[in-house]
């Protein structure tokens, strides 16, 4: 008898208020919008084969981008991990039988399938071409697609986001089982609790923006009309203000699993739990304040935008101490390279080159050369790719087992993680390189002299979409003809590992007590593998 | 392959490259450290190896300070490089060559001081400051040069400046890298750097009619500013003269928009001068203070 | 649910703070259009100043005045429970005043053609870009009308006996503390000599 | 309680009115600020006992006060580009009556 079992008529899944139906429902349709996102990004790159750009118009190559943009970033990088891996396991992490306000959960989901189709709908009915910053005065008085459409997709889900932000801080703060204080807690909490944060501050502020957005463009009242007054960089300072604490929100859970996983597979404490801790609320809280790097060429005063460099380069230090310290936890370990190890030790090592990046871009000097080009895309793209989706994957290996009750193939789920690997890298490490030679971003056609560097992103992006097939294939196999899971297959310490894989509905069968720490793993010989 | 920037070819495009340079070694250094350790961990201490893992520390101030604060040094000293020279970068040269640029939906048009117009062509000398005026005529662009490490964007309703003195002959990429539109992509071309001798040689092969000083005097009188600005008036305008030596920009604004600043006498001319009708009265009133 | 100490006073204080959580977005929500008009009061004082001086005042300081009070109904609703169907009604009614003066104002305003876009009205050229004050003035006074209709949404659902009346009076509390920021924005600065 | 929201429904009232007879003093730019200020101080009134955040639990009070930090923090960042736009020489634009007179 399990959360699954306990009724599957379509009623029970569409108005569960039961916080795992909820993430499985989501984990339904971020996979749905992963892969839409997917498809532009795969037209994009078979476009960008050739200098004249033949297998896509200009019109129909910016408006591909557009969509490209705009699925990954709000319907898949920003909800990915907090409503699936989130919403599962952050009641069971802290003792709790639900979540803080479990009908808003529900409504959440509905939010974010409602403003995906509404922004579906305005990308089929005929997309959007001003990319997915949707800068003035070329969204405003220029664009010929269906912006409202779209806008207004993303106001709705922006509402989905607040509401799991806010669900998750109450939840942690609130809920959590009798002697769990907060040093007790594990350190993905840290994470999500930080992400929460930063989705309930800077959310509204895109809402704002979104309704200026619109009504500038429904009624041309002129806010952002430079011909009759209006300033285009007060849309791209409100933009950037909720943009940039954005990308912390899609990476801040990433860090989180990484945490769990390089402790759980080192079978070791994480070293200096407290700065990890608080490096997480730091990325959160310093996170608001660096918005100027994307402005640094566009015109802002000088004089903030040396002040953003510094905020900037301030922002990274939490990062790095989140790497050092992962370093640390593996000295001394018991390695085990699962699937999940993997893709943790994938995401380290690209995540700190993705990072190392950032700061050629947070230099002001270097930024002016490297702006606005492919060492743009290749950057955000090793973090968000290197890194994100690599920490979703291992996450939804490393708690597939408490979710679905089955155990994944692991031979082929070792085989997609090294194969995810060398396509991403081989997909944009190119990128890097024409970037510095200044191919600018965006074009759908470009100089001769960039092809050799586009073939091979493309050939990499081939081997990726194929390999992001592979988890598809047998996760979903697995839950027909997998091993039946046991309560703890990993043997580790966590208190989601203390119930029964796939847990009640009401989670525990009496709200456990807390006494000591969360990562204090029984000693060595005591444990077999796959208990 | 012309135009492919392997190394600068401006000044301050040098000291780019030198900053990058350290930086991709620094960064080097950072990714072998992290994944040597990764590597010997891995290795040393995978499940099944004998290595001795007695006593391992939970936690440790001396580390956590330590890479903490190195990093802090790090960051700190690679932000005064970069932003020393974004300032250098930002003050232009008082002797620099003033080239009018205007962006537009998919084109760059440039205008030099002596009435020489280019479109998606940039003529320039070698060896000299070369300062770039820039307006847009409808969406954000930006003028991007990658051989000379420099790019600015172009925003519509005020003037951009940008300079730099290039240090290699030869044919270089202009973009447009701020999104705008369908032809984003189609709109760029060439920067030919060329050493002074043939840059008077191609001026003078260019058909111009008349010095833009020249055509600014006939917009001058066109608009009627002879009125109240010969001095004659009793408006108590300014004779322009004085004025001559003030930033394009701000000229910009009082020619446009006189109001905004309280200014009620003088009429605005926003929407009756065109963005080359305004380069070419610049360069007139700049021109009457004896030039910069 | 038993062992759990859920008991009433603790589920009331989480809803409290999911409350004061939602009203940190709001105010986030609302800070974003502040930052708008600050901008423009930097750029164009002038204009802005002259965007003011055409607002009417009576209109402005009737609604501060009946807001204020509605907020005082709807606390005393709160803190004396014997009061609460008076104070809730109190504050709803006031609440619906403050939109019929709205109506009437918005009204006056379309007559003098202040409504930003094709039928606007510049009276004097002299200043700058006097529509940018009337974008933020429609678009906040907008806003922050649709803020109180859902306030009087709950008050009646307040009312009914359903949720908890404690978070009602925050929210609209909150609604008359935005438009504290707004009146003097709106109605005063710029409105003297000068 | 009932006596001291009497007594602050007062407060309001008292300082709206300072409000409205600061608007028409001749204070030039500071009109802005004078007349902030006394808003953010009828607004703490209307936080702290019409909403009660002396009584409220901690933790709300903390939500409040992030709230105004963060909005702060925006206004302060954003701001300064505004405010430092005009120094940089190539943007700087002298008020009407700077510019000499014949």
């Amino acid at each position: 008898m399990n959360y699954l079992t306990n009724g599957w008529t379509i009623r029970s899944w569409l108005l569960t208020i039961d916080h795992k139906r909820i993430a499985l429902l989501y984990l339904g349709t971020i996979t749905l919008f992963f892969f839409l996102g997917g498809a532009a990004a795969a037209a994009i790159r078979l476009n960008l084969l050739t200098p004249a750009g033949a297998f896509l118009s200009a019109e129909a190559y910016n408006r591909m981008m557009t969509m490209h943009g705009v699925i990954m970033v709000w319907f898949f990088l920003v909800p990915a991990i907090p409503v699936t891996m989130g919403n599962f396991i952050v009641p069971l992490m802290i003792g709790a039988r639900d979540l803080a306000f479990p009908r808003l959960n529900l409504m959440s989901w509905y939010l974010f399938v409602i403003g995906g189709l509404v922004a579906l709908y305005g990308m089929v009915a005929g997309g959007v071409d001003t990319g997915w910053t949707f800068y003035a005065p070329l969204s405003t008085a220029f664009s010929h697609g269906h912006l409202v459409a779209v806008a207004v997709g993303i106001f709705i889900s922006g509402f989905s986001s607040i509401a799991t932000g806010l669900n998750f801080v109450v939840t942690i703060h609130r809920l959590r089982a009798p002697g769990l204080t907060w040093y007790r807690l594990p350190l993905f909490l840290w994470s999500l609790y930080a992400t929460s944060l930063i989705l309930l501050l800077a959310t509204p502020v895109l809402a704002m923006l979104l309704i200026l957005l619109v009504l500038e463009n429904l009624f041309h009242i002129g806010l952002f009309d430079p011909t009759i007054g209006g300033d285009p960089l007060l849309f791209q300072h409100l933009f950037w203000f909720y943009s940039h604490p954005a990308v912390y929100v899609m990476i801040l859970p990433g860090l989180g699993v990484v945490t769990e996983l390089v402790s759980a597979y080192s079978r070791k404490a994480v070293f200096g739990y407290k700065f990890v801790a608080w490096s997480s609320i730091a990325i959160a809280v310093v996170g608001f304040f660096v918005w100027g790097h994307h402005m640094f060429v566009a015109g802002q005063s000088l004089y903030t935008s040396l002040l953003f460099s510094i905020l900037s380069f301030l922002v990274a230090v939490p990062s790095a101490i989140k790497v050092f310290n992962w370093l640390a936890t593996l000295h001394k370990g018991y390695i085990r390279f699962d699937a999940p190890m993997l893709y943790a030790f994938g995401f380290i090592g690209l995540f700190t080159l993705g990072g190392l990046t950032g700061l050629f871009l947070a230099a002001l000097a270097a930024d002016v050369h490297l702006t606005q080009t492919y060492f743009v895309v290749a950057h955000f793209h090793y973090i968000m790719v290197g890194g994100m989706v690599s920490a979703y994957f291992g996450g939804l290996h490393y708690w597939w087992p408490k979710i679905t009750g089955r155990m994944y193939p692991e031979m082929w789920a070792r085989v997609a993680a090294i194969l995810i690997f060398f396509g991403f890298n081989l997909t944009f490490f190119p990128q890097f390189i024409i970037g510095y030679l200044g191919m600018p971003r965006r074009y759908h056609a470009y100089p001769p002299e960039f092809q050799i560097f586009n073939v091979l992103s493309t050939a990499g992006a081939s081997i990726l979409a194929l390999a992001y097939l592979l988890p598809f294939g047998y996760l979903t196999w697995s839950l027909f003809k997998g091993a039946r899971a046991p309560a703890n297959p990993w043997g580790s310490p966590g208190l989601e590992w203390t119930t029964q894989s796939p847990p009640l509905t009401e989670n525990f069968v009496e709200i456990p007590v807390i006494t000591e720490g969360p990562y204090n793993y029984p000693p060595r010989e005591g444990l077999s593998r796959h208990g | 392959m012309t135009g492919f920037p392997y190394t600068a070819a401006s000044t301050t495009g040098a000291e780019t490259d030198y900053l990058l340079w350290a930086m991709l070694a620094a960064s080097f250094a950072v990714m072998a450290l992290v994944l040597g350790l990764l590597l010997i961990y891995a290795i040393r201490y995978r499940e099944a190896s004998r290595a001795d893992r007695s006593n391992p520390e939970g936690k440790s101030w001396v580390l956590e300070i330590g890479w903490t604060s190195a990093t802090l040094v790090v960051f700190f000293g690679l932000f005064l490089w970069g932003a020393d020279l974004y300032v250098r970068l930002d003050r232009v040269p008082d002797d620099a060559l003033p080239i009018y640029v205007v962006g537009k939906q998919w084109m760059w048009k440039i205008e030099h001081p002596d009435g020489q117009r280019e479109i998606n062509a940039l003529h320039v000398p070698l060896g000299r400051p070369v300062e770039l005026i820039m307006t847009s005529e409808d969406v954000i662009h930006d003028f991007a040069i990658p051989a000379l490490r420099i790019k600015h964007d172009v925003l519509p309703g005020r003037y951009d400046t940008m300079w730099f003195q290039a240090t290699e002959a030869g044919e270089y990429h202009l973009f447009c890298t701020q999104f705008c539109g369908t032809d984003h992509a189609a709109m760029g071309g060439m920067v030919t750097v060329m050493s002074e001798a043939d840059y008077t040689a191609w001026l003078s092969s260019q058909q111009t009619d008349g010095s833009l000083a020249s055509l600014g005097r006939a917009v001058y009188l066109k608009n009627g500013c002879d009125g109240c600005h010969d001095g004659r008036g009793t408006s108590g305008a300014p004779p322009l003269a004085s004025v001559a030596g003030i930033p394009e920009s701000s000229l910009r604004d009082a020619i446009l928009h006189p109001e905004r600043k309280g200014e009620v006498r003088m009429p605005s001319f926003s929407g009756r001068i065109g963005e080359d009708d305004l380069f070419k009265l610049m360069a007139y009133i700049k021109s009457l203070g004896g030039g910069r | 649910m038993a062992e759990q100490s859920l008991e009433k006073g603790y589920e009331a204080d989480t809803s409290l703070i999911g409350m004061w959580l939602f009203l940190c977005t709001e105010v986030l929500f609302f800070g974003a259009l502040f930052f708008a008009y600050f901008a423009y009061q930097h750029l164009y004082p002038l204009a802005m100043a002259e965007g003011v001086r055409r607002t009417d005042l009576t209109f402005g300081t009737i609604n501060t005045v009946l807001l204020l009070t509605s907020s005082l109904s709807i606390s005393l609703g709160v803190v004396q429970p014997r009061w609460r169907t008076r104070g809730f009604v109190g504050a709803g009614a006031l609440g619906a005043a403050f939109l019929v003066v709205k109506g009437f104002e918005y009204a006056k305003d379309f007559q003098e053609g202040l409504f930003p876009g094709p039928g606007f009205i510049a009276v004097s050229r002299e200043t700058g870009p006097e529509h940018i004050f009337f974008i933020f003035y429609f678009t906040a006074t907008a806003i922050h009308a649709l803020h109180m209709l859902i306030g009087l949404g709950l008050i009646t659902y307040a009312l009914k006996g359903k949720g908890s009346p404690v978070v009602v009076a925050l929210y609209w509390s909150f609604v008359d503390i935005v438009w504290i920021c707004l009146y003097p924005l709106l109605y005063l600065v710029g409105r003297g000599a000068g | 309680m009932v006596r001291t929201l009497f007594f602050a429904w007062g407060g309001l009232l008292a300082l709206l009115g300072v409000q409205v007879g600061l608007a028409y003093l001749p204070l030039g730019a500071a009109h802005l600020y004078f007349a902030l200020g006394v808003a953010v101080a009828m607004a703490s009134i209307v936080a702290w006992i019409f909403m009660e955040l002396i009584r409220a639990p901690h933790l709300a009070r903390i939500f409040a006060y992030a709230g105004l930090f963060w909005v702060m923090a925006m206004f302060a960042l954003g701001g300064s580009d505004y405010a430092t736009r005009a120094w940089n020489r190539a943007m700087g634009i002298p008020s009407a009556n700077q510019l000499p007179r014949d």
